[in-house]
């Protein structure tokens, strides 16, 4: 019969995994273009297994991460995970890192019935709630803040998009906030998009939006974009309105004068001022003893990501199946760096979006938007 | 002046040159005469370096040429005129000429050499601007010999000259070749026309699948049977 | 015998120019069937260019050719050979990672009619057409001492090999007219030979007509019917062998006076045929051996 | 002037400026390209060395007291020395036993060892360049033209005309053209091939070096990867305007440049929104394609044909 | 042709037996278990990267013209069969996966055979480093084609955003039916290389004006050649697209057609049995790496300059492994009989070993004038 070469069948996975220390997965992007993300979710991921560690393991276990580089390309990933997946010590998988990756994961997660958390992959396109789940919001969501964020406390009247289109998160925050914004009565004055998302020059584009006499421009790109290109060209065009991002400009790296960067709003998971949560600052500290940096929000967010697996094997328990531990995620409340929420039946968090706003180059908290 | 001494040459498993000797001696027409294969043109290659050898040894006015750069074997005063022509396609003809003087220290003189070459080949004069690479095969080996002059060489090493010219070019090519002997200039001839190559030459040798087989006054070789039979189609 | 109403090429004023430079003007040439014409002149006086006017490498500016009756002017290249007319090259061109055998093979290509499916599906005509070709070919390399050497590859054969490889993979294609472009270059006399035999057995045996450029007068003036010849592109002369050895144009353009120091390789020839016409005038004017060459 | 034509004028010259960063970049490909036909796949990866270097060392300098933009002498020193290092370590022994392909196979190999290198050394996350110039933008009424644009074009402009110069009438120049139609003829004229070769590619890395400094002035940071897009555009523009020509890739840098920067502000317009500035890339390519299939030796590209 | 003792068609069915016995060792592998998610997954890659491999081969190796935009021809053939795919079961096409499999894997090969045509015909005018150029500016013009179609993104065929990832595309690639998919390709390839084709496209190889001079039509013959690689690049996109589930125009960029080319150059130019060693192997070789975790691109780029210098001509060279041959070695136990046989197979191989691959180049390369 031809069964054995099928690709497609689920395994039983509901063996109980007696292991001296618990493994955990990490796919990440850590070779290519996007291996900044990946590192950053891999410094997230390994401080917390650390901090696990000292402070005793979980349920008396050591945790040791088993940690996973494809190269941003869907193959590699899937063939990281299946390696995992094949591995039945393995109790979850943190990662993938990008969108396009995640979304090879899939159905793979569904079908070894190992719970996969992304740390950032906000993609509307891909299916979580089986085994999939992420620790960001989505991107429709994120766009739709933004755009609520400009229409009732910005007060604009006129906003431009600009995305790149060879991205699946540029483009999908970018369509996302741009019909929000019609829904909510914005006039959306010029739609802009490049190649890619990591193109060095916009100026045609941005020009075209200053001439259209936007009030706010609305470019969802990284960090790596938006600061050094986007921002300083649109202001060189004499583009003066708010500009605002998504979670992508945490850490957006400044250059030349700093004034520039006034009037830039961003939607992110946490704030380094939040001076409510007292796990920020912590996380803060340790962050920059063991890396010597500060961390970035995709940080941050692999940072939760291996917490919110610390609390679905505990809440297993005795029991340490990878059904379990999937059945203890579904449905969960946390509190982490990123905010406090629970883990809807879609496989995404419900959660409250920060809004930051740079002030003489740094970012300060500004407002927090409760979910709806 | 120059002087070969039990000279191996191969090409990964070929042997090409199996311990030839040889010398030439300053003022003289050498020629190397021999069938297709036998190793004449591996011969010149191994002389300006562009061949490495096995074993032997070359030496031309006191410098050991086996421990010589190539490039430095032509500022010794040797000129090659290599098989195929190896013009530079794309540079005209007068910078194909030009770069013949490439090695030299006083560029002064340039302008007068290039006369005297337009002297032997009229017909470069008029192609002076033309692309080396659209010339016939004829204008090319032209170019080729031309260059070689430019450097005024102390000893010329000339790899089938007359090949793919016409009956009376070839003839003036023997010609210049006498010409240049006479102005005190050595040099070492390949030659397919065996017959021409030794009527003007001092010596000769012949060269058999890498061995020289016979050597001596080039005007008894002419006249050898065994010669005549295999190189003069007599 | 050869008086056939119809000449198998026949050439009006064709001509070609190059940025300016008319490489050939006004060339004008009837060959009929078995003939073996001699193309010669002086260097770059535009005889490969000939050639690559007859074959669809460049296309004619000027003038039309028909072979046997068929208007030519720019067919491609592979469509003229398919019509009947192949080539040689002054610079050896074989397919040089491929055996003997395969280089005349290719050239067969077109009287194989097994295609795609066959070649895929190995019918049983692929089996009986691979086997014919092979058959074929190998009785072709046999005319030139080449069976032994048909799966050497064609870069590994001397030089004079490669040149008979050459003519017999121009045979291959089954033309009517095969034009040989310098193919004694770099042999000695005694290969000269040997390839003079092979053009005869190809002339006798395919009965085909060659146009052949040479420089070897001592080839050219032996095997060639009817010479013409070439100066700058344009005809100077033409007719027999003896006419051509004769004419003062040709000697002062291409063979050369004897004004010079050394002797030239065909001269044996050129004076025999000189001297059957005209002794005396020969001696006349050049009866020394003058050292006064040098100046030149 | 009306808005129309300041947009207009200012999509100019942005084109001219990112044209002229790729014009730097063509040349180095196209002076390696000339000499030992190699599409050197490492070349716009010295442009991302070239860029740390100056990330690492313009706080240095200007903690001196000197200008920012004396940091590319390191830069060039590095680069000539990666530059060098990578013909005599990889090429060399490649170009003398394999063949065409093997080489460039050896060049993406070398690409990706410098990528990957870099990653291992600075981590894979971008670095900010300081700025390099301080230069005030010009203005004419209601248009800006930059003060680094004019430089960068400028920079170009006489880097070209020198090597245009360089190459037509020095003796390493004369050697370098005769090196790149035949080596072994080069060599019977007393030409050292490989000190030559070595020379190109030590020029073609300087000129990376400049070209990460005005790239860095215009785009401030560094990251491994940086060099890839850009390389490959510059190729492109290399090709475009002939490789192997000089002031080819002087005109095809500044043609990709402003094509890019005018499809981006007009393709929207022109098309009624069917193609969208997103198909710059595309558009760029297209154009090569065309360009190519008319004129296959590319703009100023002497034509090779071959003489049968 | 080579003497041996076998006839050609007990040749033929030593072949079919040693792919047969390879077969068998996947199925073990995979009906015992032995092979989990991941040996599989990797055994499919690889299968994909062999039929990649193998007809890239034919363009560069055999046809020697470089190009780099065959990922461009694959990403065609995936979206065609995915949203070909999608397309029958939206409209409740009831037929069994593996035939729905193979109609919109043929059908991305055939669609994206036809692109090889259209573009082909331009761009084969161009040669070498010009003709790569332009290759790759198709596969880039594709990748950006594909990233600004509305249909190529998004969960449905009507919606969703441009540069979407295609998803949910039913993953109904079956292992045992991709290997069968292989064999007949690489099987295709074969004999397409040993008839008059592979002849000719050979001939025009070496020198393509006497190939013309020989009366082979050689823009016909290349753009066959260009189409028969597009055809496979595509079958092997519909094939990656029902394994991997989802697409990303990103998979059309140059980058990953270099990775091929690699592949090529790596096993040996015009070898197919080396282009298979060199697929599987660095299918595998990455993932062998893995426990040098970051260093691992590192490492793989030194093996990779390595294998340049050391052995430029790929791992192996023009030699075809031919598993008759072995057989005809061992039905040879007379040791002397044996050593003649070897000596006339040798000499009369079409392929050349080492030393004339050697001799092959470097004349090449010293006989460049006009
Ligand atoms: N680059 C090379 N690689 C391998 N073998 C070579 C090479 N060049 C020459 N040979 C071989 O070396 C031997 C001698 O060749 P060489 O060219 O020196 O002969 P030659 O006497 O000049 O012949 P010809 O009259 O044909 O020019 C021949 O067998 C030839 O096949
Ligand atoms: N493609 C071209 N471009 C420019 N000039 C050309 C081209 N082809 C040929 N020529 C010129 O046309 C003239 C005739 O060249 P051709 O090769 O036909 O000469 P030939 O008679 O065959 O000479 P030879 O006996 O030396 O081979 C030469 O002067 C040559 O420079
Ligand atoms: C790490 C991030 C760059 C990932 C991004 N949000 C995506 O979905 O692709
Ligand atoms: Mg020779
Ligand atoms: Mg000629």
């Amino acid at each position: 019969g031809c069964d054995g070469g099928n690709m497609n069948y689920p395994s039983g996975a509901s063996a109980v995994i007696t292991g001296d220390t618990i493994v955990i997965g990490s796919v990440t992007t850590n070779s290519g273009s996007a291996a900044a993300y990946g590192e950053a979710e891999l410094q997230g991921f390994q401080l917390a297994v650390d901090e696990i560690n000292a402070a005793g393991g979980i349920d008396g276990k050591q945790v040791a991460l088993e940690s996973m580089d494809d190269k941003g390309d869907a193959t590699e990933a899937s063939n990281a995970f299946n390696k995992l997946a094949g591995d039945a010590n393995v109790v979850a998988v943190a990662g993938p890192t990008i969108s396009a990756t995640t979304a090879a994961i899939a159905p793979l997660a569904d079908q070894t019935q190992l719970v996969t958390i992304s740390p950032a992959a906000t993609s509307d396109s891909i299916e979580t709630g089986g085994y999939l789940f992420r620790t960001c919001f989505k991107d429709s969501y994120q766009g739709e803040v933004a755009a609520r964020f400009a229409a009732e406390n910005l007060k604009v009247k006129k906003v431009a998009v600009l995305y790149g289109t060879g991205d699946p998160y540029s483009s999908g925050v970018g369509e996302a906030f741009a019909k929000a914004a019609e829904e909510l009565g914005l006039e959306v004055v010029a739609k802009e998009s490049s190649s890619s998302a990591d193109d060095t020059e916009y100026s045609a584009q941005l020009q075209k939006i200053q001439a259209a006499g936007a009030e706010l421009l609305y470019a969802p790109y990284y960090y790596s974009v938006a600061g050094p290109y986007i921002i300083p060209q649109a202001r060189s065009v004499g583009f003066d309105g708010y500009v605002m991002g998504p979670d992508g400009y945490d850490g957006l790296k400044l250059t030349g004068d700093k004034s520039q960067y006034d009037g830039t709003f961003y939607t992110t998971h946490y704030s380094a001022d939040d001076e409510s949560n007292s796990k920020v600052q912590d996380f803060i500290t340790n962050f920059r003893k063991k890396n010597g940096s500060d961390p970035n929000t995709f940080s941050a967010l692999g940072y939760d990501t291996i917490y919110m697996i610390k609390q679905a094997i505990e809440e297993a328990g005795d029991n340490l199946t990878r059904a379990a531990v999937r059945d203890a995620v579904a449905g969960m409340e946390f509190e982490g760096v990123t905010g406090s929420f629970t883990m809807d039946k879609s496989g995404s968090p419900t959660k409250t979006v920060i809004v930051l706003e740079l002030k003489d180059g740094k970012p300060t908290y500004n407002t927090t938007i409760q979910p709806k | 002046m120059l002087e070969i001494k039990d000279l191996h040459v191969s090409y990964g498993a070929i042997d090409a040159v199996k311990g030839i000797s040889l010398h030439v001696d300053e003022g003289e027409i050498v020629s190397l005469i021999g069938a297709n294969g036998a190793g004449k043109t591996t011969t010149l290659h191994t002389i300006t370096g562009l061949v490495p050898a096995k074993s032997g040894s070359i030496t031309y006015d006191g410098h050991d040429l086996l421990k010589t750069h190539a490039e430095k074997i032509i500022t010794l005063g040797m000129a090659h005129v290599p098989e195929g022509r190896h013009v530079f396609t794309r540079m005209t003809v007068q910078e194909n000429l030009e770069m013949g003087a490439f090695s030299l220290k006083d560029q002064s003189g340039i302008g007068r050499d290039l006369e005297m070459v337009f002297e032997y080949f009229p017909r470069l004069r008029e192609r002076r601007r033309q692309l080396a690479g659209t010339l016939s095969g004829g204008e090319q080996q032209m170019v080729a010999m031309g260059r070689a002059l430019m450097g005024h060489p102390k000893t010329i090493l000339m790899d089938e000259p007359s090949m793919g010219l016409s009956p009376l070019m070839v003839k003036e090519i023997f010609d210049i070749i006498v010409t240049l002997r006479d102005k005190g200039i050595t040099v070492l001839l390949v030659e397919q026309n065996a017959k021409m190559a030794l009527s003007i030459a001092d010596r000769a040798y012949v060269l058999e699948t890498g061995r020289i087989t016979m050597e001596g006054k080039a005007s008894d070789l002419l006249h050898d049977e065994q010669v005549r039979k295999a190189y003069l189609g007599a | 015998m050869s008086e056939q109403t119809q000449p198998i090429l026949k050439a009006e004023h064709l001509g070609i120019t190059f940025g300016g430079l008319k490489a050939v003007s006004d060339f004008t040439m009837t060959i009929n069937a078995g003939e073996l014409i001699g193309l010669i002149g002086p260097n770059g006086a535009g005889k490969t260019t000939v050639f690559n006017l007859l074959t669809g490498v460049y296309k004619p500016t000027e003038g039309d050719f028909w072979l046997d009756g068929e208007h030519m002017n720019g067919k491609k290249t592979y469509q003229v050979v398919r019509a009947g007319i192949a080539r040689t090259f002054q610079n050896i061109r074989l397919f040089k990672q491929l055996t003997v055998e395969e280089n005349v093979l290719v050239a067969f290509d077109e009287s194989f009619s097994y295609h795609l499916g066959g070649a895929i599906f190995r019918t049983p005509r692929f089996w009986r057409q691979e086997h014919e070709m092979h058959e074929k070919a190998m009785d072709l390399l046999k005319i030139f001492d080449l069976d032994g050497l048909a799966s050497t590859q064609a870069a590994n054969l001397p030089y004079g090999q490669q040149r008979k490889l050459e003519i017999a993979r121009a045979l291959a294609t089954g033309m009517k007219l095969l034009l040989l472009d310098e193919p004694a270059a770099g042999m000695n006399p005694t290969e000269t030979e040997d390839l003079l035999r092979c053009i005869n057995v190809i002339r006798d045996r395919f009965g085909v007509a060659i146009l052949l450029i040479e420089h070897d007068m001592s080839l050219v003036m032996r095997v060639c019917q009817r010479i013409q010849v070439l100066d700058y592109g344009r005809t100077i002369a033409s007719g027999t062998p003896e006419q051509i050895a004769n004419d003062p144009q040709v000697i002062s353009a291409y063979l050369g006076a004897d004004d010079h120091l050394v002797e030239g390789e065909g001269d044996d020839i050129v004076k025999s045929l000189q001297g059957a016409k005209e002794t005396e005038a020969a001696n006349g004017t050049n009866g020394t051996n003058g050292t006064n060459g040098g100046e030149r | 002037m009306t808005d129309q034509l300041i947009m207009f004028v200012s999509q100019l010259f942005n084109g001219l400026k990112i044209g002229s960063v790729y014009a730097l970049v063509a040349l180095g490909y196209t002076m390696v390209y000339g000499i030992i036909r190699l599409i050197n796949f490492a070349h716009g990866d010295f442009i991302m060395v070239g860029a740390y270097v100056l990330m690492l060392t313009i706080p240095a300098i200007v903690a001196l007291g000197l200008p920012a933009w004396l940091a590319v002498v390191p830069a060039i020193l590095v680069c000539v020395a990666v530059g060098v290092i990578v013909e005599k370590a990889a090429y060399k022994p490649v170009r003398e036993k394999g063949n065409s392909m093997t080489a460039l196979i050896t060049a993406i190999a070398m690409s990706l060892l410098l990528e990957n290198g870099a990653q291992a050394v600075f981590g894979a996350d971008f670095q900010t360049v300081p700025t390099i110039f301080h230069l005030p933008s010009l203005a004419f009424g209601k248009l800006h033209l930059a003060g680094d644009t004019l430089l960068t074009i400028a920079i170009g402009v006489c880097i070209m005309v020198g090597l245009q110069l360089f190459v037509k009438f020095t003796r390493q120049g004369k050697a370098m053209r005769a090196v790149s139609e035949d080596k072994e003829a080069a060599t019977l004229m007393g030409i050292n091939v490989n000190s030559t070769i070595a020379l190109t590619f030590a020029i073609g890395a300087g000129l990376a070096a400049v070209a990460s400094l005005m790239y860095c002035a215009a785009y401030p940071q560094a990251s491994p990867t940086m060099g890839a897009m850009l390389g490959l555009k510059a190729f492109v523009a290399a090709v475009l305007g002939g490789i192997g020509s000089i002031p080819g890739a002087m005109v095809g840098g500044l043609a990709i440049g402003l094509v890019e920067s005018l499809t981006k502000a007009y393709i929207g317009t022109l098309t009624a929104g069917i193609i969208t500035s997103a198909f710059s890339d595309a558009i760029v390519f297209a154009i090569l394609i065309v360009v190519l299939l008319v004129k296959p030796s590319g703009i100023m590209g002497k034509n090779e044909g071959e003489k049968v | 042709m080579k003497k041996t003792m076998l006839s050609a068609a007990q040749s033929y069915l030593v072949c079919a037996l040693g792919v047969l016995a390879a077969f068998g060792v996947v199925a073990f592998l995979c009906e015992t278990g032995l092979a989990d998610y991941y040996i599989k997954g990797i055994m499919m890659t690889a299968c994909i990267a062999i039929i990649m491999t193998t007809s890239l081969n034919l363009t560069i190796g055999v046809l020697g013209q470089l190009t780099l935009g065959c990922c461009g021809f694959q990403a065609i053939g995936a979206y065609v069969a995915a949203l070909a795919s999608k397309l029958m079961i939206a409209n409740g096409m009831g037929l069994d996966p593996t035939t729905r499999f193979l109609i919109t894997t043929l059908l991305g090969g055939v669609v994206a055979c036809v692109f090889g045509i259209l573009i082909g015909i331009p761009a084969l005018r161009l040669h070498g480093d010009y003709l790569a150029i332009i290759t790759l500016g198709f596969g880039e013009i594709i990748r950006v084609v594909i990233q600004n179609l509305k249909v190529a993104g998004g969960m449905g065929l009507d919606q969703g955003a441009a540069g979407q990832a295609l998803i949910g595309i039913d993953r109904t690639a079956n292992l045992y039916v991709v290997f069968w998919i292989m064999v007949v390709s690489v099987a295709v390839l074969f004999m397409f290389g040993r008839s008059r084709y592979g002849r000719a496209v050979k001939a025009i190889r070496d020198d393509e004006i006497a190939a013309g001079a020989s009366g082979l039509n050689t823009t016909y013959l290349k753009v066959l050649v260009f189409a028969i690689s597009a055809f496979f690049a595509g079958i092997a996109g519909g094939i990656f697209a029902q394994y991997i589930g989802s697409l990303n125009p990103s998979m059309a960029g140059w980058l990953n057609s270099i990775n091929y080319v690699i592949m090529v150059v790596f096993g040996g130019m015009g070898s197919i049995t080396g282009s298979i060693v060199s697929a599987v192997g660095l299918t595998i070789l990455p993932e062998l790496l893995r426990a040098f975790a970051e260093y691992r691109m590192l490492v793989y780029s030194v093996v990779l300059v390595l294998v340049m210098i050391f052995r430029p001509q790929g791992i192996f060279g023009s030699w075809e492994f031919s598993l008759p041959q072995v057989v005809n070695r061992l039905l040879l136990r007379n040791p002397k009989a044996a050593a003649q046989e070897k000596a006339a197979s040798e000499a009369g191989s079409e392929t050349s070993d080492e030393s004339g691959a050697a001799v092959a180049a470097a004349s090449a390369a010293s006989k460049k004038e006009a």
